[in-house]
């Protein structure tokens, strides 16, 4: 099975676990950075290449440190 | 051109509050295969799963049989992004009422689920009827590639 | 109790490359209910992801008919995840031979798919019939939370 794990990684960077929190903050600042650069904000396409991922691997990882929270704090941010 | 479907997903999953995180999942993964920005594939997230939590809170309520499916349709066509939410529980006696801002028929509930969706999707239908169920159906346009 | 389904979601998706992401992120999500390790969400993903790919790429092949769908049915029982990816293509004549390490029926691949799956997952079972189609089912076994 290490012979398969060394495969994989080996074929395809985008597979590689890695802290999916680490993941997360790396998409945000690459979100900022990408945002001050293109005067715009940048779309998940534009992301994923800067960070040689595929979308899919951005949506994992933002899923996974989703915060649990309310409806209201996302509504009224800061309230 | 504009109708033809590029892409479809449909799912049936049971009504337990596990699904509901799951949806917007799934709704933000198949988002991911066009050039979004996370804004908006939040956006969707949200709109999503506020549907979705409506029918296992609301559709399904105090009935606990765990045999009770959602149904989740997502279709991508050239010009916009679909999600259609089914299910078959109590349905909605006032739609235009229960899609008011901050009406819910539970006092300790919020009611701004239609509001989030309303105001995040750029079509919002709602087909409901008592005893048979309610169907969602949400759109999102889709800008062409030329505008980024 | 073993047998008793907790959860299940189940989903019929066009055969086209963008839904082997799709699967992928899919299966991870559902397995994301459960407290297991990053190594064993990963796993599942690989396993998943190679089924679906399989029936894409093999099943439906050269069938440029896009009308081809491929179900995934994800299952949570009390002490297994279950995987079942369901195509309708052209099926496998010896699953034997295809199950072996390193066979593959198109010389540019690795022939490693059945071999991720056999050995990420603690069941693999495929069923097939030419002509008809493939079904490829998948477990694994949860360990109890006594041994975290
Ligand atoms: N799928 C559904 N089945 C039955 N009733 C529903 C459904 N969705 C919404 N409703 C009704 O519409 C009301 C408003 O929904 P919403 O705006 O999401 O607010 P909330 O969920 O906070 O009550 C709910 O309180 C409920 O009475
Ligand atoms: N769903 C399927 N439909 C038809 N043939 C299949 C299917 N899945 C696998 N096969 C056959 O089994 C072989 C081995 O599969 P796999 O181990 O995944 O290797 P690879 O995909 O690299 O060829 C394939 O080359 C193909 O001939
Ligand atoms: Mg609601
Ligand atoms: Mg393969």
């Amino acid at each position: 099975i290490g012979e398969i794990r060394r495969f994989i990684r080996d074929d395809n960077p985008v597979k590689v676990s890695r802290p999916l929190k680490e993941l997360a903050y790396r998409v945000h600042k690459t979100q900022e950075k990408l945002q001050g650069s293109l005067g715009r904000e940048p779309t998940i396409t534009e992301i994923a290449k800067e960070l040689s991922l595929a979308p899919q691997e951005i949506v994992s990882a933002l899923e996974a440190v989703q915060p649990q929270v309310s409806l209201y704090e996302q509504a009224f941010p800061g309230s | 051109m504009g109708t033809q479907i590029k892409n479809q997903i449909k799912f049936s999953m049971l009504s337990v509050d596990e699904n509901v995180g799951f949806a917007r999942t799934a709704a933000a993964a198949f988002a991911a295969q066009l050039d979004l920005t996370l804004t908006e594939i939040d956006e969707i997230k949200v709109a999503v799963s506020e549907a979705v939590s409506n029918s296992v809170i609301h559709g399904y309520g105090d009935c606990n049989d765990k045999q009770n499916y959602i149904e989740l349709i997502m279709n991508l066509f050239q010009d916009k992004l679909e999600f259609t939410v089914i299910d078959y529980g109590r349905g909605i006696a006032d739609i235009k009422e229960a899609r008011q801002p901050s009406f819910s028929s539970d006092p300790e509930r919020m009611g701004l689920g239609f509001v989030f969706m309303d105001s995040f999707m750029d079509e919002l239908e709602v087909i409901s009827e008592l005893g048979q169920g309610t169907t969602v159906r949400m759109v999102k346009m889709l800008v062409p590639c030329v505008e980024h």
